[in-house]
């Protein structure tokens, strides 16, 4: 009897969480992208040849370098920030003012390396 | 009344769940990868960052530093990248993110699958993954 | 057909009272509690102020003196016996709590808080005295965590949100209840040898109340329907500050920590009215000033309501102007933060209610409609007893808001229900465990539920053009303002016309949902049944006392009477009609005097 | 003034999906949601079935999801949320009827973390009450607060991947204990929650105190119970 209890992926998508619960979904996307990469990164440096080549050499194009490193970025500042309330549960009130400081960071550190990975991308 | 001082020994709560452990270990094992990644970085300005790279050559370094990851920049003498040192903190720095990387992937997978069977498979498949990884990565550090 | 189960002690709802009892009777007796809400949803749970009991935790305190004030409070109608013996039992039901892990408040040597409340006094001096053991604004919910919690550790059987519709009694004795599971609804029998009743209040006859939507009186009408009679049902407490509108309660701790009434001209009025404890009078005196300030035109812009005022800056001037003490002999100083951490309920519900903030604004209240001080009339072990002679009806026990022991009387005093429910809750479990014990199951008739699924079968299918969100809201309507605070013969009389011609329109009202699974709709008609039958008696029984006593003020006789009046009244239905009848009061150490506070 | 209230309506009995159906009714800016549920039931139509007790935030009955987030419809008014209104049931519990889910497995979760005083030392002699400093009873205050209504465990992300997980709520519980200077069962509760399902499921997405309609700073409660995994430290 009744609807299941199973919630759908656009569903859960579509809960109004606040900031926290879109950091939440971030860290899980930048951790995901970064396992892929690097799995098939390691594959295709092993196998070599002319696949791994390709392989890598998309790797190294600027676009993927955009992507790959809000993973990483947003990953390590995110796990940062998880890390230290998790050793510290006294902070976590401040959890939001954490995130603010997180954002900032983040954009900073980001804005930057997009500007260059851009201009040396386009520059050659 | 003052309040009372409450601890549970390791006698009375046991030694920590595995899970626990792992929970333990992911965020050490950032702070661990926060670290080694400064020092790449660092090392990749010491040795000569000026001239010859660029920001996302200095940050490849620094997630992983590797030789491979340097060679296709115009770096004159790759001998200094390619040092033991470098080579035994690549080595660390894979071992443990892979540990983190794969245990992150349970988790995720441990959300969804609820059997004790399925999470048995996951266990057994994270453990291949995790070997498999970390010998091939090893046999790429150590080759190049 | 109905599923049968059977117990040998059935509990019907699942508030403090019914999981004292199921936790108590449980010890010793198979043991069920039926409950039309989860147990945690009852409305126990709201209950704010704190639990009375001597502990004199702070200063001396006596249970002779927490008995003398519940006399005074009560108008001099409690029965003193019983009174007596709630008081007594007091300290040890509230340390048991304690017991049972419930995290009450503490004072700095660790033991448990006090504060004062309305009506507790010191019986020497005349002061105010720390009576009220409390866990911050919220000891009704801790209570009822506790209580449930201890219930889940004696693995107590539950039926949550299945809605009791009859009481089977066999040879005069009691057999059992139906009810029906609302997630499927489908009727049960519960066969068994006593029955609980635990079913609460009946506050939603009126429109202004803080009572739950589940406070409908079902347990007093079912038993109503069945020739038991109810007590003292003209007697209502009117809580003298329910937010504006709203009726949400402010706790009376408020006033317990030095809040304060303004009327609209911006004076502290409660002295004019109770000069010796001023706001800390008893809940019904408050009310009566709150609603004399409104009728002679001092209220807020002419609107029905006044300020309570708890701003420390208000508080602290009052406070030294009434030469308020620390415990420690030191000035009373109230702090913003004290108020937060005392009261944060209190200031949660006035910012998400009103938009204010009681830290730095006053807060609109009015009476609001609270508690039910008659009920099913029982003796100090809960036996529910059918006449003027105290005869018990075997096998069947009340305990609560629903029953009339009557340790209330005319009024209950602020932390005196939490403390009836614990105590009665309990006895009412442990003289039903022990009933079972000898007693033998009576045979069931043949087909238990079929009065009630004539009912609800009546009710489903009536063809008829009346609404009962409608109906409900004109009979809380004409009883709120005919039957309320203040009553006269003229205005009652119409509010009984008003309430047979509602009865009347009910037999033809209108149910949409044909369903089984929970049909709310359906439940909703059948409660307003309830409803409507017990505003009856409510009514019935205040037009015909006639004196003002407690919470019963008339204007038309407005002083007390002991000589006519100084008894219980007692309603039976028969056949439909209301008889009243007449039961004594139990007088043992204090004789009657004036109530001056 | 008018408002639009868009409304997730099944019928066990007649329905093998559920649909939203849209009401226009008139209301205050001062009226809870549940006010609006109420006149809707009254007066529109009888079948919308949906939990309600106290109607003032403590009991725990409304619990359902508004304009997508998980508030109890007692505790939020229309000037809070707008008038363009969508109530749906809350996520994760298998929906019986309308806003109505089934709250077995939710109490079920509450009913494993041992709910209850452990306490097997003797009394004080005396029979008076177990002393607690107040800094011991304010250590685990903010736990003491829950009321049950399931929104934040119907909130959580984890819970709604998996409800073998016990949830915010159940930890919120055991919290309420583990940290009561009282009780000596915080080692087998803490066993409990360190298995697979147990806090390593809470990956501080933060719904749940963003959902808590009593303010509780569960994630921290959570975070904790974790901490005092590791470091058995109980004050």
């Amino acid at each position: 009897m009744g609807l299941t209890r199973n919630v759908g992926l656009m569903t859960a998508l579509r809960y109004k969480g606040q900031g926290p619960f879109l950091t939440y979904i971030l860290h899980r996307i930048g951790g995901l992208g970064m396992a892929v990469f690097i799995s098939v990164h390691l594959l295709a440096s092993f196998i070599s040849g002319p696949g791994g080549r390709l392989v890598n050499n998309i790797y190294q194009s600027w676009i993927f370098q955009i992507f790959i490193f809000f993973c990483v970025l947003f990953h390590a500042i995110n796990g940062l920030r998880i890390t230290i309330l998790d050793l510290f549960p006294k902070l976590i009130p401040y959890h939001r003012q954490a995130i603010t400081i997180e954002w900032v960071v983040f954009a900073a550190v980001y804005g930057f390396a997009v500007f260059t990975i851009i201009r040396t991308g386009l520059g050659g | 009344m003052a309040a009372k001082s409450r601890n549970l020994s390791i006698a009375k709560r046991g030694l920590m769940s595995f899970e626990t452990i792992m929970w333990v270990f992911t965020r050490l094992s950032a702070l661990g990868m926060y670290a080694l990644i400064l020092f790449g970085i660092i090392g990749a300005l010491v040795m000569g960052v000026r001239n010859n790279m660029n920001f996302a050559d200095v940050m490849r370094w620094g997630f992983m530093p590797n030789v491979t990851h340097v060679e296709d920049t115009d770096l004159a003498d790759t001998t200094p990248w390619a040092s033991p040192l470098w080579k035994l903190t690549a080595s660390a720095l894979l071992i443990i993110a892979v540990g983190h990387g794969v245990h992150g992937l349970v988790v995720i997978a441990d959300d969804y699958i609820a059997t004790a069977k399925g999470r048995q498979v996951v266990r057994i498949f994270s453990g291949i993954m995790i070997l498999s990884m970390i010998g091939i990565g090893l046999y790429l550090i150590w080759t190049s | 057909m109905a599923k049968v189960h059977q117990f040998d002690v059935v509990v019907v709802g699942a508030g403090g009272a019914g999981l004292m009892a199921g936790l108590y009777a449980s010890k010793t007796a198979k043991t069920a509690i039926i409950s039309k809400l989860y147990p945690t949803r009852s409305h126990t749970g709201a209950a704010q102020g704190g639990i009375s009991a001597a502990l004199g935790n702070y200063e001396e305190d006596k249970p002779e003196w927490h008995m003398y004030d519940t006399v005074k409070g009560s108008d001099y109608l409690g029965d003193q016996d019983a009174i007596e013996f709630m008081c007594n039992e007091a300290i040890n039901a509230v340390l048991e709590l304690e017991h049972m892990g419930l995290p009450f408040d503490r004072t700095p040597e660790g033991r448990i808080s006090q504060r004062p409340f309305g009506g507790h006094t010191n019986n020497e001096t005349g002061k105010p005295v720390r009576r009220a053991a409390h866990a911050a604004d919220r000891t009704g919910h801790m209570i009822l965590q506790t209580l449930y919690q201890q219930c889940i550790k004696n693995k107590v059987n539950f039926f949550d949100e299945y809605q009791v519709l009859d009481f089977i009694m066999v040879n005069g004795k009691a057999a059992g209840v139906v009810a029906v599971e609302l997630a499927t609804g489908e009727l049960h029998t519960i066969h068994a040898k006593s029955v609980i009743f635990a079913t609460g209040g009946h506050g939603r006859i009126f429109e202004v109340t803080s009572n739950a939507y589940a406070y409908t009186g079902d347990g007093a009408a079912i038993l109503l329907r069945h020739g038991i009679p109810l007590e003292d049902m003209e007697f209502f407490q009117f809580h003298p500050t329910g937010i504006y509108k709203l009726g949400i309660l402010i706790t009376e701790g408020v006033r317990g920590e030095g809040g304060v009434l303004i009327n609209g001209k911006g004076e502290r009025f409660m002295p004019k009215y109770a000069p010796g404890v001023k706001d800390l009078a008893s809940r019904d005196v408050v009310s009566r000033a709150i609603y004399t300030e409104i009728k002679e035109g001092r209220g807020v812009d002419g609107k029905n309501y006044v300020y309570l005022d708890i701003r420390p800056e208000t508080v602290n001037k009052y406070a030294a102007e009434d030469g308020r003490t620390n415990p420690d002999g030191s000035k009373y100083n109230l702090t913003a933060d004290q108020v937060l951490k005392k009261l944060p309920d209190i200031v949660d519900f006035c910012r998400v209610y009103l938009g204010v903030d009681p830290v730095t604004q006053m807060m609109p209240i009015q009476p609001t409609a609270h508690y039910t001080m008659g009920g099913i009339p029982t003796n100090k072990f809960g036996e529910v007893i059918i006449d003027d002679k105290n005869t018990v009806l075997p096998g069947l026990f009340a305990a609560g808001e629903c029953a009339c022991v009557s340790v209330h009387g005319g009024n209950r005093l602020g932390t005196n229900s939490l403390l009836d429910l614990v105590v009665f809750g309990k006895h009412a479990g442990l003289r039903a465990a022990e009933y079972a014990k000898t007693a033998e199951f009576e045979k069931l008739p043949g087909v238990a539920e079929a009065g009630s699924r004539l009912e609800f079968d009546a009710l489903r299918n009536g063809s008829g053009k009346e609404n009962v969100f409608d109906l409900s809201a004109e009979l809380k309507n004409v009883m709120f303002s005919d039957v309320g605070i203040y009553r006269n013969e003229k205005d009652m009389q119409g509010a009984i016309e008003k309430v047979r011609e509602l009865k009347h329109r009910y037999k033809n009202i209108k149910v949409g949902d044909t369903g089984k699974i929970f049909n709310t709709e359906l439940l909703n008609a059948w409660e307003l049944g309830n409803l409507l039958d017990i505003a009856e008696v409510v009514a019935v029984s205040a037009v015909n006392r006639k004196e003002s006593r407690g919470g019963h003020s008339r204007e038309d006789y407005p002083e007390r009477d002991d000589s006519n009046w100084l008894k219980h009244t007692l309603v039976w239905n028969r056949n439909g009609k209301l008889e009243i009848g007449y039961k004594p009061v139990v007088i043992t150490k204090h004789q009657p005097k004036a109530r001056i506070y | 003034m008018e408002i639009t209230v868009k409304i997730f309506r099944y019928n066990p009995e007649k329905d093998t999906r559920g649909s939203y159906v849209t009401y226009k009714v008139d209301a205050d800016e001062n009226d809870r949601i549940l006010d609006v549920l109420e006149v809707i039931k009254g007066k529109v139509d009888g079948t919308l079935a949906f939990r309600r007790s106290c109607a003032h935030g403590v009991c725990g009955s409304d619990a359902m999801r508004i304009n997508g987030r998980n508030m109890l419809a007692c505790k939020t008014l229309i000037r809070d949320v707008g008038t363009n209104i969508t109530v749906e049931p809350v996520l994760g519990l298998k929906i019986q009827k309308d806003l109505i889910v089934d709250m077995e497995p939710f109490f079920d979760n509450y009913r494993k973390m041992l709910p209850y005083l452990i306490n097997d030392s003797p009394l004080p002699a005396d029979g008076r009450e177990r002393l607690q400093s107040p800094e011991d009873r304010a250590r685990f205050d903010e736990s003491t607060k829950c009321i049950l209504c399931a929104a934040c465990t119907t909130s959580c992300p984890s819970y709604w991947a998996n409800g073998e997980y016990y949830g915010p709520a159940a930890i919120v519980t055991a919290h309420r204990f583990i940290f009561d200077s009282r009780d000596e069962g915080a080692a087998e509760r803490l066993h409990i929650l360190s298995e697979t399902d147990g806090t390593v499921r809470c990956h501080t997405a933060y719904n749940c105190t963003e959902a808590c309609p009593r303010e509780i700073q569960i994630t921290k409660a959570i975070g904790e119970v974790k901490m005092a995994m590791v470091t058995g430290k109980l004050d």
